[in-house]
């Protein structure tokens, strides 16, 4: 089966961004096909590679990344979301001329229009909520 | 690319944060993108439709107004939570935009009979 | 030895309206800002403030974002945001409901 | 033609259960997650579920998480991860309550 | 540096967002600063005390730890929302620290007779 | 009169942080002093100098910037609150190793040891919050 994952959790002040991680990791050991994982409003953050965690704690930004690396995920990233809010990779960095850039792949800014169509290929679209 | 029947329901009130927004920013794309979206106000997302809304004055957007426009963007498929535009004593004079009044029970069908459902 | 009690959240956010109410002493005065401007166009919120012998407030920028004025069922006192500064001085402390 | 319903709020967010419950259908399925394991707790919310004539699911690793096996007002299916992807594709679409 | 009584009150359930274990973070700063804390559990905070939590299962730190090392702290004013356990239908034998448990008249005191309140 | 603000709503998904400047201003603009404006929380994003808001929306991280700038004000992020969410000066990211940073003066990262002592040393601590 296909699925789709929306993420509208904030990434560092709500579980479900772990908890879409599992959901995630489970339908791909169970075969099904995961189309795409969109990250909308205050999910955007789990882009960011900045983020230095305690030593004792999670790291969600890398805990997807290495997901999405083993099984080759498109990960979406709102474009709109994510740039009012300061992640922002090379090509936008040099667009908005600021100084620095903080995400790259396999986190890709894009518009809402993959989630539009996330929506239709998909046989299932699972939201993890703020 | 085929077309899928799409619900999004709003539950929250503008300005406070900015889920209303990007629900509605959402509904717009997946208008654009030819998708059949219909759109449901329930809780305080009915105050997103209140007439005089001037954000301005807290330095945000008017979203009264994206609401005022999506029949433009083929959204038309407007509906409006009845018991909850009871409790807040609001009439569908005080809307800038006209809408269907459902209750609970058409809604719980209406979440049945579309293919995608979004809740914001 | 009163207080000014902010809070910031539309009643649908009943468990926080009810712990403030809760908290309300003869005296103390609550400021609705941000989406709690949207209790002060709901009777019946309004009505069980009546009971509490304190001052209402509302700030002014968020009656009028909200489209608020004119369907306010309550003669709180509008504000500015100087005034807001103001309560904050009258009363020995602040506390935030969000 | 039925629908998985997850939320994800403890029952203080009586604004959302409500909406939830208001939405669920004969045949549906309901999934109480991340904060939500609560509902399980409170004999009161339980007792309202019973009248719905559905299928009632909690996530192990969230029940756990918050000390709550043995303190269970319900008879719930405690499910794994694996089980949540399951009962996602044996229904015809997901709805998340947040 | 003078000292002040601070009242922190705790509302919200460990692990969903990280207001509790912020509000603990922040309690655990102000004692260890020499201020005089108070610490008040209400409503879905009192799940910040249940016994068994083993939050491992989410890959989060053990929010009931922290609590139970409060005393060591120095932080040994620790109140109970007495309506809440009742609701919530917890006991004190299910709990990991012993508190004081008190009613609403006695929290707006309490809010009243500190010189800080903040409420997470 | 000696005031500090505490903020707890997030910088982008709240209106918390907008409302806490105007008071900041107010206070300001009637003679009072504020001793401390402290960021815990998702608050701390507001530091972020890699946010680039659409040309018709307010730019809060350049708002709390300006008012800093021209008051002398003390804004204080919460470092372990930032850290974990990836906003960071050029001193953590070397100590982290990170190839780059994203907030510098006049927003400085320190410990919450500064709001307690805010709250002391204020006449009034005035809450922003979620």
């Amino acid at each position: 089966m296909i699925f789709s994952i929306l993420i509208y959790g904030s990434a560092h002040n709500s579980q479900s961004v772990h908890t879409a991680y599992r959901f995630a990791k489970s339908l791909l050991a169970a075969g099904h096909t995961l189309h795409r994982v969109f990250f909308y409003g205050e999910s955007v953050y789990t882009a960011s590679a900045l983020c230095a965690p305690p030593r004792d704690e999670q790291d969600i930004h890398q805990l997807w990344k290495s997901l999405a690396e083993t099984h080759q995920l498109d990960l979406v990233v709102c474009i709109a979301a994510a740039l009012k809010r300061g992640v922002i990779d090379q090509a936008e960095a040099q667009r908005h001329e600021k100084p620095a850039f903080n995400t790259h792949a396999p986190y890709e800014l894009s518009g809402l229009g993959q989630l539009s169509e996330a929506a239709i290929i998909s046989d299932r679209l699972v939201t993890f909520g703020a | 690319m085929q077309s899928k029947s799409i619900l999004l329901i709003l539950s929250h009130a503008p300005y406070g944060d900015t889920r209303a927004k990007e629900a509605l920013d959402l509904a717009l794309t997946a208008a654009a993108f030819g998708q059949d979206v219909s759109l449901l106000f329930t809780q305080d997302a009915l105050y997103l439709l209140l007439k005089s809304q001037q954000p301005q004055a807290i330095e945000q957007k008017n979203l009264a107004n994206i609401c005022s426009a999506l029949p433009m963007y083929d959204i038309d498929k407007i509906y409006i939570e009845n018991n909850t535009s009871q409790t807040k004593h609001i009439t569908a004079e005080q809307l800038i935009l006209p809408g269907v009044f459902v209750n609970h029970n058409q809604i719980a069908l209406m979440i049945r009979d579309h293919d995608v459902v979004l809740r914001f | 030895m009163s207080t000014l009690h902010t809070i910031n959240k539309s009643p649908s956010d009943n468990t926080l309206w009810q712990s403030c109410l809760a908290a309300l002493l003869p005296g103390d005065a609550l400021l609705m800002i941000e989406n709690a401007a949207y209790a002060a166009a709901q009777p019946s919120v309004m009505t069980q403030l009546q009971e509490y012998d304190i001052d209402i407030y509302l700030l002014s920028a968020d009656v009028d974002a909200r489209g608020l004025s004119g369907k306010l069922y309550t003669n709180a006192n509008i504000i500015d945001d100087q005034q807001f500064v103001t309560l904050a001085c009258q009363h020995t402390k602040v506390v935030s409901w969000f």
